[in-house]
């Protein structure tokens, strides 16, 4: 732990002694956990470990009682709100998959993209040929070209995954946070998700939080485990999963 | 001017004529004073009232007795006049003597103001000694108020005998504002009254000081310091009275906004014909005291206890039904039920309109919530005093229901978290019919309790309806708490604003402040926090 | 023809747009039928809210009109032909009121409307009728500062019920201190005003007036009430002159009877409750406050005529305990009126009816003849009642004769030269200093 | 408006709509003045009148869709911004009367003098102007609507929560107009106008035109709305009202959508109203009441919430059940018909008469739904759900 603080300027994400509390419940409790530019990790934890409130600090929609949150080593993120969080490159993948469902596959993708998000930009809008040629091949890289003119609603769960990963990518933000991109789908769109996902790392600096521990193996990637709002144990998926008090928190005491 | 009008003018003068010149031949000044009564002449009574309880003639309290309560029956035609007692039986008031009958033709003299006045005067210093304490202190408090000289004799000689604390005080300040106002008094006297005021210290003595003219400067001096002491002691006064005020409207708007709070605030439903079962809880109340006037009059000090369940039952079942027949299909659509509820609530209105006719109902006030009563300076109404004790009381049933029995532990269930309820065997829908059911017979009892103080007619609900809503959102939606000092929060401001801005900017300047308040608390007083309530 | 040619737009779009054309035809066709009046009988308009707030007191006159028609139709109509009553109900609804008021005489073909209650209803209506040349009769006491051709006022001016009222009470019951507590709407602060003007002229210092406004519906009067107290207790004899309107009044009156505050120690007198409004309440703490109409149910005549109008009222109703008030009386008399400028000029034609309505006298229902002034308005005795027990009125006091209702106060610095003259002049609002007649009214 | 936004706005539906609406604009004026009054074709200047009435609800109902059928914003004081804008132009009016009001007074309202007001109020300044008058038409109600949205959605109130402080400040409101020391004429309101830009208003030319003008206004209000709705900007204000904080973790400043469509849509309503109050010739408090402003929201729930033809439709269908119903032998009755209307109408059809029809004329020609991305935007909003 000392060693990362020491490089804590040139980390894309540094969180460092950050508490939160609901009503008196400690939901995030002294939480401190860095991630490096271009790293890929994996988040792992038994529910309630405070692992969807620590993406809500990051991306601003829950401020911290105390602790520090930066950015690129440099961006204080709990004093911003989630908009200037998102412009500044922070995308974000939620638990449940959301996305716009009364608009079409395209449309989704076009709200995503990093273009200017001004209102006037909006209303004077009219499409261009970059924006079309990113939003098809996005469009290919999630397998979805056959269906962009449907509504995002009539997808099927995984499709719906794949599109908001998809939306991330249009996003193209330095940081991603995917909260459990697998949830409810079958093995072989598990295998080509964690495909998907190690061919956004060669690019993108990316935080996963996830259950599936084969997933979590086929990523192939340092891990941490969160536990009451803390962090448990860090390391590759075997030190980890060895962690006695990892097994004791997962399997019950 | 129209003809029968001056036939009656003709007629009044002739009979003035007969009065004048053929009475007084057989007749004494008592006798004459009995018979103007029958003049039906404001100012003849008035006269024939000084006249004859100054007279001394032991028919004298009888009489002006008899007047007070309209038992005095006068025959225009042979300028006769009657005591009627209780009993049945008639004197005739200028003799004394027992009739028969009294004649068809004689009807009650009228009184107005100035001679209830007049008669209360008189009755007062007749009634100083009587053997009753509540109608001597009675007595003694009328003189006070009339604080004629002619009453001063009366009132030393009850003074000397009287033995009973508060009516010899009552006596006591009734001499004061007699001698304050004498104006052959002494100088030590008047500064003795000034005093005995002082101590009283309310509005009343108040006005006696403020109103007793020309005076000498010691006498002056004096009443000007008591009525400074008078006043700000009052000014203290005042706002404990704002501050009961707040509290007793703070009441109303939270026995509105309770059953709301349920159904809105914990089951989510926009119901926006909540203002509705509260008018029906009034029409209950009425229909109940109808049937109590005609059938079982003596029962009518009960009318209210049986209104209670009466009215919890039909809105209660009135919710169920429309829970039933229309809101269960409009879950997770919030906003569709507020339009549905809405013409709803429409249709309610017409209802109660078509059946009990558009005018106001009369909901009469059972004795014990009639009147008021003095807390030191500040008068207290009993109405709105059981209404706090009431409202509170029904906050705390509630309270423990949703706690402690199994249907609050199902609708808490329910309301966290619907489909684990109804996979651990909770019947859902009979939870929501319920709930909304509980909700609306709730909103029906506080119609029973806003039936006392306000118009029962179709437009009831309406009023409240906004109000309720406020109290709900402003406290913070599904917190029963947050509802409860919502609501006397704003009823107390609002009390406290009122007298600074006057009523209208009063409640204009709470609603700004409720939308202000609003962007500081999005979720309102007692927010939830956390992921729960976003999810 | 405007249904047809959307109808051919619309064809040559089919598709998506058949559903909205056919809508617009449909309205479009369902409003224009219906526009044809029967012609062997006179139609008579009524336009009073039966829905909404203003419900509780317009309900009421809807019925009499109603009751009225069917009395005459009995003695055989007017002119020959039987009268039909067209009802409509505005809603309590500003705008609608104009809307309807439209509909009545241009589509209904009505002869004469008898309607509104409020004041802005009345106004909202004024612009109609004036267009559309009709007669509107308006039974409502109200704040005057009108006169216009096409409407007759058969309700109370202010000189017809609160200058009497206030002179009562200075009179008989010695009142030096005064509290003036009404909504804040048009009839109060006007009514105030000349209220107020009036008591300085007879020297009524400032601080012995006290002026308070509330809100429509307002319910909570315990401040209000406890200020009446405290301004009552300053050594001088207060009365309160109440100008709150419809439904506030019950909350007043109930937190005032349970304040105590009797009639005896601070009366009311009020000019908006009658026997409809005391319906509602319970009337023995009430005993001995005061109102002030022009007519009052108690009233008995030596002809018998309010006797026998409250017998058939309350068996027309089917109701034998159905109140009569003064708003009822302002129709009973205006309604008399119109039939009788109908069969002097033998026609409906408004502009006949119109000249022909000054001048006209009817009885009233207590006992004498009102006549219809130049200004439009009536002439009408004042009576002061005290509330009884039992929710009627007792009379206490009445004006000697009868009088002219003014259309313009002369407590008013704005009006005191204005009068109004149909007949004369032809002017509603002519300026006596300068002889001249102002704005609209030329 | 630049033309691709306009080629854009026109689908279909839409140029139907227009086409209707131009067409009543010009025939019901032409065959009211021109064709003699017996005539069969007629229309009587009463109906003129009565729908040019309609026609402004339509544009406030237009204004309602834009935010809660397109942006999830519930507002339940709509018609603040609307009496607002008829306010504005009845001050105008008012103005315009000069020396005819029954006083003679050539600068004070009558409701003034006879109160006894001594001097014109400050904010009465420059209504004499009709170009001033105007521009307060957009300018009030966009004020109040900035102010308050600035507050609101920045502090993130959404939902009921925004509904009933919207309805709070129209209650505000109300209050306040009632009192007369607000100067704007108390309960009686503004009315007995005379002139509008030199013409009377009672005159049947001018009624004529007005009506003309409100379908003009109408026309143009559901242009700017379809270029709204159809730019980007309009997927951005769906997306907000399907997933307020999605659209948020996308970077897009949720509140400066929300407030810019409020405040366009309250410019709209204030134009609406402004076009009313001459036509029915009052405006008084009683436009604030919070039922006025519900029932407005009834209107779009009735044509079909987020289709804007249905709020235009809505407004008129339901207007006209209330003219109908409230005539004749069903006037007593008619607040259970209204009553009765709303409760069928959301239990159903949820979607609105347009809504609906909508839903089955995609399903009848499913494949359709595919070939036209923005006519799937538009037929295929199903289930709005509410903002967070």
């Amino acid at each position: 732990m000392n060693v990362m603080d020491t490089r804590a300027t040139s980390a894309m994400l540094y969180l460092d002694g950050v508490h939160v509390s609901f009503d008196g419940f400690h939901a995030i409790n002294n939480l401190s956990l860095t991630l490096e530019p271009g790293e890929m990790r994996a988040i792992i934890g038994p529910n309630g470990a405070g692992k969807t409130t620590m993406m809500d600090i990051i991306t601003g929609k829950t401020k911290p009682d105390e602790g520090t949150v930066l950015f690129d080593g440099v961006t204080d993120l709990t004093r911003l709100d989630e908009t200037r969080i998102a412009e500044l490159g922070i995308g974000r993948k939620f638990q449940k998959p959301t996305v716009f469902e009364s608009q079409t596959v395209q449309d989704n993708l076009l709200l995503a993209l990093n273009v200017d998000h001004s209102v006037k930009a909006t209303l004077f809008w009219r499409g261009s040929k970059a924006e079309s040629e990113r939003i098809d091949k996005v469009l290919e890289t999630i397998r979805l070209t056959e269906a962009r003119n449907r509504l995002a609603g009539s997808l099927s769960h995984g499709q719906k995954q794949w599109l908001e990963i998809g939306m991330l990518l249009a996003q193209d933000p330095k940081l991603l946070l995917v909260d459990e991109p697998v949830a409810g789908m079958t093995d072989v769109e598990t295998h080509l998700t964690a495909e998907l996902l190690k061919e956004i790392n060669k690019t993108h600096t990316v935080m996963v939080v996830e259950h599936d521990m084969t997933f979590v193996r086929e990523l192939g990637v340092k891990v941490t485990c969160l536990h009451e709002g803390t962090v448990l144990a860090e390391g590759t998926i075997d030190q980890v999963s060895s962690n006695e008090r990892v097994i004791e928190v997962y399997l019950g005491r | 001017m129209p003809a029968h009008l001056s036939a009656r003018l003709c007629s009044l003068a002739l009979s003035l004529f007969l009065i004048a010149f053929a009475l007084p031949a057989f007749a004494g000044p008592f006798e004459d004073a009995v018979a103007k009564f029958a003049n039906d002449d404001f100012s003849d009574t008035e006269e024939a009232i000084g006249v004859v309880a100054g007279s001394g003639n032991k028919l004298a309290f009888p009489i002006i007795s008899a007047l007070q309560d309209g038992r005095l029956m006068a025959d225009p035609d042979s300028k006769k006049v009657y005591v009627t007692g209780a009993d049945g039986k008639s004197i005739d008031a200028a003799t004394g003597e027992a009739v028969a009958s009294v004649p068809d033709s004689a009807s009650a003299v009228r009184l107005n103001n100035r001679l209830r006045r007049s008669v209360d005067a008189a009755l007062g210093s007749l009634t100083l000694q009587s053997p009753d304490v509540g109608t001597r202190l009675q007595a003694a408090q009328s003189v006070f108020k009339s604080h004629e000289e002619t009453a001063l004799e009366a009132v030393d000689a009850a003074l000397a005998k009287e033995s009973n604390k508060s009516v010899k005080t009552a006596l006591g300040e009734a001499r004061a504002a007699i001698l304050l106002f004498k104006s052959d008094a002494t100088e030590v006297e008047k500064l003795e009254a000034v005093a005995t005021l002082k101590a009283r210290g309310d509005q009343d003595a108040l006005a006696l000081l403020t109103g007793m003219g020309d005076q000498p400067d010691s006498v002056t001096k004096a009443a000007a310091s008591a009525i400074s002491s008078i006043q700000s002691s009052l000014a203290v006064w005042s706002t404990v009275q704002n501050a009961w005020y707040g509290l007793s409207l703070g009441s109303v708007l939270l026995l509105a906004a309770i059953g709301l709070a349920i159904t809105f605030g914990v089951m989510g439903v926009i119901n926006m014909a909540h203002g509705e079962m509260v008018m029906l809880g009034a029409y209950t109340t009425f229909v109940v005291q109808e049937v109590i006037r005609t059938r079982y009059p003596g029962l009518f000090d009960y009318s209210l206890l049986i209104a209670v369940p009466l009215a919890f039952v039909v809105a209660g079942a009135i919710g169920v039904l429309i829970e039933r027949s229309i809101i269960r299909f409009l879950y997770g659509r919030p906003l569709e039920t507020l339009l549905a509820t809405w013409g709803l609530s429409l249709v309610l209105q017409q209802a109660v309109r078509t059946m009990f006719g558009p005018t106001n109902r009369e909901v009469g006030n059972p004795s014990w919530m009639s009147g008021a009563f003095e807390l030191g300076q500040i008068t207290i109404t009993y109405n709105r005093l059981w209404i706090l004790c009431f409202t509170l009381a029904v906050f705390a049933i509630l309270l423990a229901m949703l706690r402690y029995t199994a249907l609050g532990l199902e609708m808490r269930a329910v309301t966290q978290n619907r489909r684990m309820a109804a996979s651990m065997g909770i019947a859902t829908s009979r939870v929501d019919a319920l709930t909304f059911g509980l909700g609306s017979g709730i909103a029906g009892i506080a119609g029973v309790a806003l039936s006392q103080i306000d118009n029962v007619s179709p437009n009831l609900g309406q009023s409240y309806i906004i109000d309720s809503f406020m109290v709900v959102v402003f406290g913070g939606v599904g917190n029963l708490w947050g509802t409860l000092v919502g609501a006397f929060t704003l009823g107390i401001a609002n009390k406290f604003l009122e007298p600074v801005a006057g009523a209208v900017l009063g409640k204009i300047a709470i609603l700004v402040l409720i939308i202000l308040f609003i962007q500081k608390r999005p979720r309102g007083l007692f927010a939830l926090k956390g992921r729960a309530v976003e999810a | 023809m405007f249904s047809k040619s959307t109808h051919d737009i619309a064809a040559s779009f089919s598709r998506r747009g058949v559903l909205a054309a056919t809508a617009g035809l449909v309205l479009g066709l369902a409003s224009l039928t219906g526009a044809k009046a029967a012609d062997d009988t006179i139609k008579v308009g009524v336009l009073h809210s039966l829905s909404g707030t203003m419900a509780i007191s317009e309900t009421t006159l809807k019925d009499t009109i109603l009751f009225l028609i069917d009395e005459q139709n009995k003695k055989g109509g007017v002119l020959g032909k039987k009268l039909e009553a067209v009802v409509v109900d505005p809603a309590s609804n500003w705008p609608l009121f104009a809307e309807k008021a439209r509909e009545l005489i241009t589509k209904d073909k009505v002869s004469v409307v008898f309607g509104c209650w409020t004041s802005v209803s009345r106004k909202s209506v004024l612009p109609v009728f004036k267009e559309l040349n009709n007669i509107l009769f308006y039974p409502v006491q109200y704040e005057g500062e009108e006169s216009e051709r096409n409407v007759f006022y058969t309700g109370a001016a202010p000189n017809q019920q609160a200058i009497p009222a206030v002179d009562y009470l200075m009179k008989e019951e010695k009142v030096k201190r005064w509290v003036l507590a009404g909504t804040d709407y048009v009839y109060p602060r006007t009514t105030n005003k000349i209220l107020e003007a009036y008591l300085k002229s007879k020297g009524v210092a400032q601080e012995d007036i006290m002026i308070n406004y509330t809100p429509f519906g307002h319910s909570d009067w315990q401040t209000i009430v406890a200020d009446i107290k405290k301004f009552g207790s300053a050594g001088k004899k207060t009365a309160v002159v109440s100008t709150i309107n419809g439904d506030a009044n019950v909350p007043f009156y109930k937190e005032l009877g349970n304040q105590g505050i009797k009639a005896k120690d601070i009366p009311v007198v009020a000019f908006s409750v009658g026997e409809e409004e005391l319906a509602g309440i319970d009337t023995k703490p009430l005993v001995g406050h005061l109102a002030a109409w022009n007519y009052f149910q108690s009233i008995k005549t030596k002809d018998g005529s309010n006797e026998k109008f409250i017998k058939d009222w309350q068996a027309y109703t089917k109701n034998p305990k159905r109140v009569t008030n003064d708003p009822m009386e302002a129709h009973v008399i205006g309604f008399a009126m119109w039939v009788k400028a109908v069969e002097k000029v033998k026609s409906t034609d408004p502009d006949k009816v119109i000249d022909a309505l000054p001048g006209i006298e009817a009885p009233n229902l207590t006992g004498g003849v009102s006549k219809m002034l130049p200004n439009h308005h009536i002439t009408k005795p004042v009576f002061i009642g005290e509330i009884k027990g039992n929710g009627q009125f007792d009379v206490v006091w009445k004006t000697p004769g009868l009088v002219a209702g003014d259309a313009w106060s002369k407590e008013l610095d704005g009006s005191k030269d204005l009068i109004g003259d149909w007949v004369g002049k032809k002017c509603g609002n002519f300026n006596t200093k300068t002889n001249k007649c102002l704005g609209s009214g030329s | 408006m630049t033309p691709h936004m306009l080629t854009r706005s026109l689908d279909r539906g839409a140029t139907i709509f227009l086409a209707i609406v131009a067409a009543c604009g010009i025939l019901i004026p032409l065959s009211n003045l021109l064709l003699p009054a017996d005539s069969f074709l007629q229309v009587p200047t009463y109906l003129v009148a009565l729908w040019g009435k309609y026609v402004c609800y339509a544009i406030l109902a237009l204004a309602i869709d834009l935010i809660w059928g397109y942006c999830g914003i519930l507002s339940l004081g709509h018609g603040a911004f609307f009496a607002l804008g008829g306010y504005a132009m009845g001050m105008y009016l008012m103005r315009q009367i000069g020396t005819r009001g029954v006083y003679g007074n050539p600068i004070l309202p009558d409701f003034m003098v006879f109160l006894n007001w001594q001097k014109l109020p400050w904010y009465w300044y420059g209504f004499d102007m009709f170009w001033f008058a105007a521009l307060m038409v957009l300018f009030v109600p966009g004020l109040l609507a900035f102010c308050f949205g600035w507050l609101a959605f920045r502090s993130r109130v959404t939902g009921v929560y925004l509904s009933i402080i919207t309805q709070a400040m129209t209650y505000a409101l109300l209050l306040a107009f009632f009192r007369n020391d607000f100067g704007f004429g108390g309960n009686n309101g503004l009315t007995d106008f005379k002139d509008i830009l030199g013409f009377n208003v009672q005159a049947e030319g001018t009624r004529a035109a007005l009506f003309a003008l409100s379908c003009l206004a109408l026309i143009v209000g559901f242009l700017i709305c379809r270029a709204i709705v159809s730019s980007k900007l309009g997927k951005v204000l769906i997306a907000v009202r399907d997933a307020e904080s999605r659209t948020r973790f996308l970077g897009y400043r949720v509140e400066s959508y929300k407030l810019f469509v409020f405040t366009v849509s309250a410019c709209m309503a204030g134009v609406a109203g402004a076009l009313y109050v001459p036509q029915v010739g009052i405006i008084n408090p009683s436009e604030f009441a919070p039922g006025n402003s519900i029932e407005a929201v009834i209107w779009v729930a009735v044509g079909g919430r987020g289709t804007l033809v249905g709020a235009a439709l809505g407004a008129v269908v339901v207007n006209y059940a209330k003219t109908f119903f409230t005539s004749g032998v069903l006037a007593p009755y008619w607040l259970f018909m209204l009553g009765a209307l709303f409760i069928l109408v959301t239990l159903l059809l949820p979607k609105g008469i347009v809504g609906t029809f909508n839903a089955w004329w995609a399903q009848s020609k499913e494949k359709r739904a595919a070939t036209s991305v923005s006519a799937a935007a538009e037929d295929g909003v199903t289930e709005p759900k509410m903002a967070e």
